[in-house]
């Protein structure tokens, strides 16, 4: 029993940290946690340069085949390249999706002209993609999904609306799930397609979220021509290829929280004018342990889900647990210090001194951490119906026609729609 | 036993509700939040030409007398309406003033608050921590103050500030001062802008020490803001109130799955959870109000008991409220969205959780001496 | 808006008053808190002659007609009784149940006959009744029940197993309810019965709970013959009727969950030896006062609840709230009172100093306290459907013949079971 | 990464919970708990010759130096299968005997726990409250022990312990003492008699002092318990998996409202949330299992996480498996009800969640500071 890498990974780690060293600098872990920001054109080109030395150095498409570029490498060399390069300030998230998700659907649905043609450029930063699934009235229910793919000759014809889609403002393509037959169960009708982002028909609009960020996009699509070579998978088999693409997501084992542990550690310990620091209190004692002790069994029940991966077995729930406990977490902990700072908590300009800490937006953050990429509710069934094999909630759409389906996008308090 | 607000009371709660209905609050309340407007001072102004926030004051220093259970009720409808409007403020600074004023201060002073002629406040918090005493710098000296107050509610709109300093003895003292020229005010973000909050810098201001004089001006500050307590406990219950009906309202049409998302025990005990809070939280309102009303000494453990439980109340409800959205809960334009804030920095405003936690213990401990 | 009684309620609360000085002696309110004692024959003779001396003195069946003894008084004056009752030491909960529920549902369902026969004997005391609706495979789903009443003659013979019955051991008479048709669905087959509980073929066994108590009974019916005209209400409409009996329940106000924050603040507040009491410690007065905010709102709640009684309105959901927050209360506390003697909180023995105080014992018994009476899943659904008019549950067994319905006992740890 | 038992270490989990299911543990411990029999010896005897306890002892000391990996996976069986056996005790008086005696002592007793030959346990208890230096008053002078300890595991069956005593010095030192006839011996009734507890009156009891002597007495017992505290910690997670186990069994058999009541959403998150604890629990404790392993002197943080995180993990799955079980689990005849009643035990009688607590907080802070 120990935390080491076997011989084989430990000589990769040590590859990463070489050409990590070589091309990029150590992040300063005790400044500046995760910020909410836009990423802006300058922005984005540093993050082209980045994935593109990335590409050159072979450190790029890690678990691809090496047909197409990749490393034909395992999961677990995809983790320690991610842990290592979490530890070094380099531009993060852009080509997350498209190379983590996006590709290795088209690697397992797409023909080899098709895949001639777009893993290159992905895989050296030139495009990029987004996965456009979630709907506004498919959210927990993707298989709800209404946007409409209609045949038209050699095309299809797409109309709909999808949300949550991270990236769509900069994207240059995206794979999209759409219905295809209205006639079928909810499961049974839909079918695959990547579609060009740039296309007619294609309007990108920015979601503002509470916490200010504005990093999801409501995607319109209004009758947008893709041809039918750009299906993935087959008519109708739309699901089974969307859940490929999310098993995928399962792999971001590393997926990081802040702030966490540290930053509420060195706000509590931190003494203000000769003051005591607030940890000196039992109350804080205590209060602190409780998030120490989630922080630390989320990471060892991390680590023996790597141990599993390093033995080339499949990952299992660590995700929806983290989830789950880093979204309460968060929630606890950022209210817990904003409390501690008194009337000084409702500041939020980075620039007072009364506001010199990432709890203020993270308490404003909070409520969306709960939701995103699965609510608590929905990774807790999760967990019930597939690790405890209690029994699925009853389904009263289930093996019914979708469009006989109720569906209601509820009274929404959303500004200018009327209900 | 007869633990609900009169008739009379409630007459008044109804009027303010369709009013504020009418006025459509949460949408000046975002424009607010995205910097679009100020504090609606005119609103404001409207509302206290109802007469609705002279309540507390009596007649004789221009309220119109209808007593605090109007207030309470009042301050219910400005919760679940989010109206933007520097309430807190205003009976904060009322509060004390009638508590500790002078004869001629009150009759100076009061009328301007209940006629909306001018727009009062409290200036207290200086540093980051629990409000106390020892926090005090900001100095009064040869009638004049000097330093600085972060953050003041409506700071930046408000014509005057009981304003809490320290004398050259080390003495607290309250002071009331008119914002001259010699006030520098800067608005200041915070986690809910569409209830405003300034810095204030003190150069050489005017003022006028509050009431006689004498040791005991800390102490009347706290049993001030234990009344103002139970007033915003009632804000609080309004605004959870709110959350708890948009939520059940949301759980019964959207669906997901065939069904209402409402048909889920997740979301029925959870929506049962937050109406439990809310409920416990509105009876120790009304048993807060019953202190206020009884005008007894011992308001601290009722007053505490009112503020840790709307707190609590409605920092769940406004959570939980966008946790039944999902998605378009946590997006800007929702109105989950701006209860949320609302909620935060309510807990945040006027003495936090921790200290009301301390307040109820130790009112408690001096019961048991007494 | 006062917390005082109306002049009519006054004027009672007096003449209640004058009587239990008269005739009992105020309890020591600071001694000794609910304990889990059984009932032996000297208790129950004293029961007896304070119910006899209740009934002769006009404070017994308060709500009952005055045609059947009762005085014909409205249900804020049965809660004015019992508030008054419970300062002094007297015999409690013996008949709470055969005269809160028992007989008013006689009073809805019997005839003229059997009220003559039975009202008198129960009001002063002299027989004793009980309720058995539970089995040990319908608790929360009390419709699911299977004990079966089959007609023969003038006569049904009932068969099967109820349980959690209160005062089984010691009651002359019980309702019960039973299943008549097996083919209707499950609400639509049951009928109500009342019963000689020394009848031959009822056996009536303890059940031993975790604190130790006995006060809940299994109750086997083999081949019990019961004259139809002890039937309750229709055939087939025992469920209407099984309402009407629980709808009496909601009456019970003032039900007392000790130890409560008088116990735990005693606790908190005693200095051993010089030392600080524990409530010196801030992280025990945030503690104290999470629960003293949920006990004075519990409190405050109920009084809302009796401005409604004492105006003639119905009750509301204050029972099930009051039971959610106590339950969960009562759990934390004692655990947190335990945990602050160290591994003294151990000992259970009350002679030994080490012990002296009731939070072992609440300890054991507080799982039961978010169970019986209902689970707290089972009043947050209650809640939800009736308060806020959410949606009921999918029923599987909704308009199926009770029969069809899927039914498990649940593999179950009991000893000697085999599952 | 190898975050995970080695195969020779689960092998012998597995012949332990296949050797304990045979035996029937859960009866054994319900006749423990009726007073129908005390902890059974001869089943503690049986598992001792099977080497499992002896695994943590150095084959020099009559051990079988299986080693810690060993002793960790048979402290998840015990507690999975509820066995009476006085385990806690013996682990602790083994520990702090290896940790601090004299060559000559350990080669004396060890041998003695390792064979099963006598019942050791750590006299440590005296006053309620924290464990600390403070409460201890029971005398050693002139190598005779007086005073009072209570309770102490298995107190009433061991032959001898290690007893926590206070020197005429007031120096903290650990005694070895006999049970002989100057000790008066008292089975307590306790919450979880299916794990025996007792008061002890030493009266003059010949004792020798534990070790070379010196100052730090009291730090290598804090440390001894350090070490115990993750072998009781997989105990503890051994117990909670248990409670889950049963609950999810219960939950797809037993039926209400036509379907499994686990086809419930507030059955199935509850399990969920129990299922997040034991896991969160078990991963600590696996960390905690590697420090000892590691032999490195900083395993306080590290033992006290994987104690906070199993006594809270335990306590949730027991309680949470009454609740699934309905009227049933509450019954004296459950299961359910002596996992309850170990969870709180266990969660008690080696330092409670608040010294494991501060423990975790000051082991960071001198962290910190070194």
């Amino acid at each position: 029993m120990d935390l080491e890498d076997s011989p084989e990974e430990a000589r990769f780690r040590k590859s990463v940290r070489a050409f990590l060293d070589a091309n990029a600098t150590r992040r300063d872990e005790s400044a500046e946690p995760a910020r909410y920001y836009e990423v802006d054109e300058a922005k984005l080109g540093l993050a082209r340069a980045w994935q593109r030395k990335k590409a050159a150095a072979g450190f790029a498409g890690i678990r691809w085949p090496k047909q197409w570029g990749g490393q034909g490498l395992s999961s677990i060399h995809e983790v320690i390249y991610q842990q290592e390069e979490a530890r070094y300030a380099v531009p993060k998230g852009v080509f997350d999706i498209g190379l983590g998700m996006c590709i290795p659907t088209l690697l397992a649905y797409a023909d080899d002209a098709h895949l001639e043609r777009y893993t290159k450029p992905a895989l050296w930063g030139d495009e990029i993609w987004c996965q456009m699934f979630s709907e506004p009235n498919a959210g927990s229910d993707l298989a709800g999904l209404t946007t409409r793919a209609v045949r038209d000759g050699a095309d299809w014809i797409l109309d709909g609306q999808k949300t949550w889609t991270s990236g769509a403002q900069f994207s240059d393509f995206g794979i999209v799930l759409a219905r295809t037959d209205f006639g079928a169960p909810k499961h049974k009708g839909l079918t695959m397609f990547f579609i060009d982002m740039k296309a007619p028909g294609v309007e990108v609009r920015p979601i503002h979220q509470m916490s200010g960020a504005s990093h999801f996009n409501e995607v319109f699509l209004s009758g947008v021509r893709v041809p039918d070579a750009q299906r993935l998978g087959e008519v109708s088999d739309g699901w089974r290829v969307a859940v490929t693409t999310l098993m995928n997501e399962r792999l971001a084992v590393g997926e990081e929280a802040r702030p966490d542990i540290e930053d509420i550690h060195a706000f509590l310990t931190q003494s203000d004018g000769g003051k005591a620091p607030p940890m000196a209190e039992q109350a804080v004692r205590f209060r602190f342990a409780d998030w120490y002790v989630a922080s630390k069994g989320v990471e060892a029940f991390r680590n023996r889900g790597l141990t599993k991966l390093s033995r080339g077995e499949m990952p299992g729930p660590e995700l929806s647990v983290a989830r789950i406990v880093n979204a309460e977490k968060l929630q606890q902990m950022s209210r817990y210090a904003v409390e501690m700072m008194g009337a000084g908590g409702l500041l939020l300009d980075r620039d007072n001194p009364q506001a010199n800490n990432p709890f203020q937006l993270a308490l404003l953050a909070a409520p969306g951490a709960r939701i995103a990429g699965g609510t608590s509710e929905i990774l807790r069934n999760i967990i019930a119906e597939r690790v405890l094999g209690l029994p699925a909630d009853t389904r009263a759409d289930k093996d019914v026609p979708f469009r006989e389906i109720a569906r209601g996008a509820g009274k929404s308090p959303r500004k200018g729609e009327t209900v | 036993m007869n633990l609900e607000f009169s008739e009379e009371a409630r007459a008044i709660g109804d009027q303010a509700r369709r009013f504020l209905e009418k006025r459509d609050c949460r949408e000046r309340a975002r424009a607010a939040l995205s910097g679009e407007a100020e504090p609606d001072v005119e609103l404001w102004r409207e509302m206290v030409a109802f007469g609705w926030i002279g309540s507390f004051i009596p007649e004789e220093y221009g309220g119109n007398g209808a007593g605090y259970e109007a207030l309470c009720v009042i301050a219910e409808e400005i919760g679940r309406s989010l109206a933007p409007v520097p309430f807190a403020s205003n009976i904060l600074a009322g509060e004390i003033i009638l508590r500790s004023g002078t004869q001629e201060q009150k009759s100076y002073w009061l009328p301007k608050i209940a006629s909306g002629e001018m727009i009062g406040t409290l200036a207290l918090h200086e540093a980051p921590g629990r409000i106390s005493a020892d926090a005090i710098t900001l100095r009064y000296e040869n009638g004049r103050l000097t330093g600085r107050k972060c953050p003041v509610p409506d700071g930046a709109q408000a014509d005057f500030a009981v304003v809490v300093a320290r004398d050259p003895d080390g003495s607290i003292v309250p002071v009331l001062a008119f914002f001259d020229e010699t006030v520098t005010r800067t608005r200041q973000p915070t986690i809910d802008d569409s209830r405003a909050q300034a810095e204030l810098h003190f150069d050489g201001t005017p003022g006028e020490r509050l009431g006689s004089g004498g040791s005991g001006a800390w102490a009347e500050l706290v049993a001030a803001l234990d009344r103002a307590a139970v007033i915003l406990a009632f804000e609080e219950v309004g605004g959870a109130q709110a959350c708890l009906d948009l939520a059940v309202e949301y759980a019964k049409t959207r669906h997901a799955f065939g069904r209402p998302i409402g048909a889920n025990q997740a979301i029925k005990h959870k929506l049962a959870n937050v109406y439990v809070a809310v409920e416990l939280a509105r009876s120790n309102a009304m048993m807060g109000a019953l202190g206020l009303l009884s005008e007894q000494g011992d308001l601290a453990v009722a007053a505490a008991t009112a503020r840790v439980s709307a707190i609590q109340a409605f920092i769940m409800a406004s959570s939980e409220s966008i946790q039944t959205h999902g998605g378009i809960g946590f997006t800007w334009e929702a109105d989950t969205n701006l209860f949320y804030r609302r909620a935060n920095a309510l807990a945040l405003g006027l003495g936090t959780e921790s200290y009301w936690k301390e307040r109820l213990v130790s009112g408690l401990e001096q019961r048991h001496l007494a």
